[in-house]
């Protein structure tokens, strides 16, 4: 495991970006906003995890972000099709 | 290990705004991002077999039944 | 290799950050959703294939994660904004033109519509 | 006050996770069984992660109990559920052409990787339980994108129990040949590789297909019955 500058870099910036996207979590005025911002977090956690894989130097780590990339987003499509009425 | 303490914090933050939220099903996509969170955390902790367990099942199963179970009550508490 | 896919890696995270910036800065739902999708799909996709170039052994499984959040991630912001649309969101108040108007399908569903556009 | 009380109670739970994160160093194995696991697991029992190992070979016993939780579970739901009956499916508004076109292209690729994780469960992170997760949420996508298609109940039922027969009847033949249950009576084979650990992944593959059949009709009922 070997953490450089610019690991510790990338690391932060989408810190602050799953920051803003919490922020409008918290702000957004109907569901649907709320929405938006969870799954823009899930898509860039999916990065992350395999930048933290690159990061651990594990091969296996991999899967983790493949679970995520495949189904992550089906809670999003859950919630969409309650707000159309269509579930 | 700051890293580490950001995501207790957004865990946090996301689970003290599930449980102010009036409307439930905001409540329920605060949820999944607690349960986003809680993934991250066990991955860094070295347990990718329970990381992969949270994601499989907080981030679809959970949030399907209780959108199934918020489809037969009311949307907004009183 | 190394430089070549941290400087990928690090394209990557600039676009997922400017799509989170974008996230919070722009005015309704339709907007947000166009910086949630474009620009965090792309920046997704850069990141992953960084780290595959970075460390070439890995190439084949990124590919394959990156592969699956193309096509997942259109998806799931195709069903949130016909969702928005259905549910009543309103548009922001500098929109100038909106051709949904004139398509019966994407109108919202006006019986037992229990006010999707209010302000909790 | 009811606000006040779970956010007090949620800050305590948030300052408890962070001092043991704190202090706990990790990695270190503190107990001496927990050492034999690490030390000694990849040789007795075959399987290349220690997870694995321990939860179907030293803990089998254990996760047949777990197992059949869940059974006895969806059991229950289907009973409470019949007693309903069945609503008229009512106005639904049904699912846009890319959402149906996206599920029809994903399920299968779904379903596969879901074999992939448990069928590899004893080289890769996962094993029965994701798998099964992974492909009751290929049968939830169904449900979400193309309502038409739903699976018949009757294959789930028999694919559940047909899974946990395997396990028992594995666990039996280990009493069979060696004298205690759930002995691990196939060669061990050489680690690191797809046919190796002997019955390891038999069992994880029944666990595979019951966790999966099991949460399918789970979501089934709750979407169809009530």
């Amino acid at each position: 495991m070997a953490v450089n500058t610019s690991d510790i870099v990338f690391l932060a910036i989408i810190s602050a970006g799953i920051v803003l996207c919490l922020l409008r979590m918290l702000k957004g005025p109907t569901a649907s906003d709320r929405a938006v911002a969870v799954d823009t977090v899930s898509t860039i956690t999916t990065a992350l995890l395999v930048l933290l894989g690159s990061i651990f130097e594990r091969y296996v780590y991999l899967d983790v972000a493949l679970v995520y990339a495949v189904l992550t987003f089906i809670g999003s499509v859950a919630i969409a099709r309650f707000l159309e009425k269509g579930i | 290990m700051i890293f580490v303490f950001f995501l207790i914090l957004l865990m946090l933050v996301a689970a003290i705004a599930a449980s102010v939220f009036r409307d439930l099903i905001s409540a329920v996509i605060a949820t999944t991002l607690v349960s986003l969170a809680a993934s991250i955390l066990f991955y860094l902790l070295a347990a990718p077999d329970v990381a992969m367990a949270e994601a499989a099942i907080g981030a679809a199963l959970t949030t399907a039944i209780f959108i199934i179970a918020i489809r037969r009550t009311k949307r907004y508490e009183e | 290799m190394q430089i070549i896919g941290t400087v990928i890696t690090g394209i990557g995270i600039i676009f997922l950050f400017i799509g989170s910036l974008g996230l919070f800065r722009l005015p309704d739902v339709y907007n947000r959703l166009q910086a949630g999708t474009k620009c965090t799909t792309l920046g997704a996709f850069f990141t992953i294939v960084g780290v595959g170039i970075m460390q070439p052994d890995w190439l084949l499984k990124t590919l394959v994660i990156a592969l699956f959040i193309l096509i997942t991630n259109p998806i799931s912001n195709h069903a949130l904004g016909r969702a928005s649309c259905k549910s009543g969101v309103p548009l922001c108040d500098r929109t100038v033109v909106d051709k949904t108007k004139n398509f019966e399908k994407c109108r919202p569903i006006h019986d037992e519509l229990e006010g999707d556009g209010e302000i909790q | 006050m009811r606000k006040i009380v779970s956010i007090l109670l949620l800050a305590i739970v948030a300052v408890g996770i962070g001092l043991s994160l704190a202090k706990i160093p990790f990695g270190t194995p503190k107990t001496k069984i927990g050492r034999h696991y690490i030390n000694e697991g990849v040789k007795e029992t075959g399987a290349t992660n220690t997870v694995t190992s321990v939860v179907v070979s030293y803990r089998g016993f254990d996760t047949l109990g777990e197992v059949t939780v869940l059974f006895i579970a969806a059991i229950g739901l289907g009973a409470v559920l019949s007693n309903i009956g069945k609503k008229t499916a009512g106005k639904i508004q049904p699912a846009s052409m890319v959402l149906s076109t996206g599920c029809r292209v994903l399920f299968p690729l779904i379903l596969v990787f879901g074999s992939y994780i448990f069928i590899h469960g004893h080289l890769t992170p996962g094993g029965g339980f994701q798998g099964g997760a992974i492909i009751a949420s290929g049968f939830l996508l169904i449900y979400l994108g193309c309502r038409e298609r739903r699976i018949s109940q009757k294959a789930s039922k028999v694919t559940e129990s047909l899974g946990g027969l395997v396990f028992v009847v594995i666990g039996l033949l280990g009493l069979v040949f060696g004298g205690y249950f759930l002995l691990n009576f196939l060669p061990k084979g050489t680690s690191n590789t797809l046919f190796s650990a002997g019955i390891i992944p038999i069992i994880y593959i029944a666990i595979g297909f019951k966790v999966g059949s099991e949460l399918a009709g789970i979501i089934d009922n709750l979407i169809e019955e009530s």
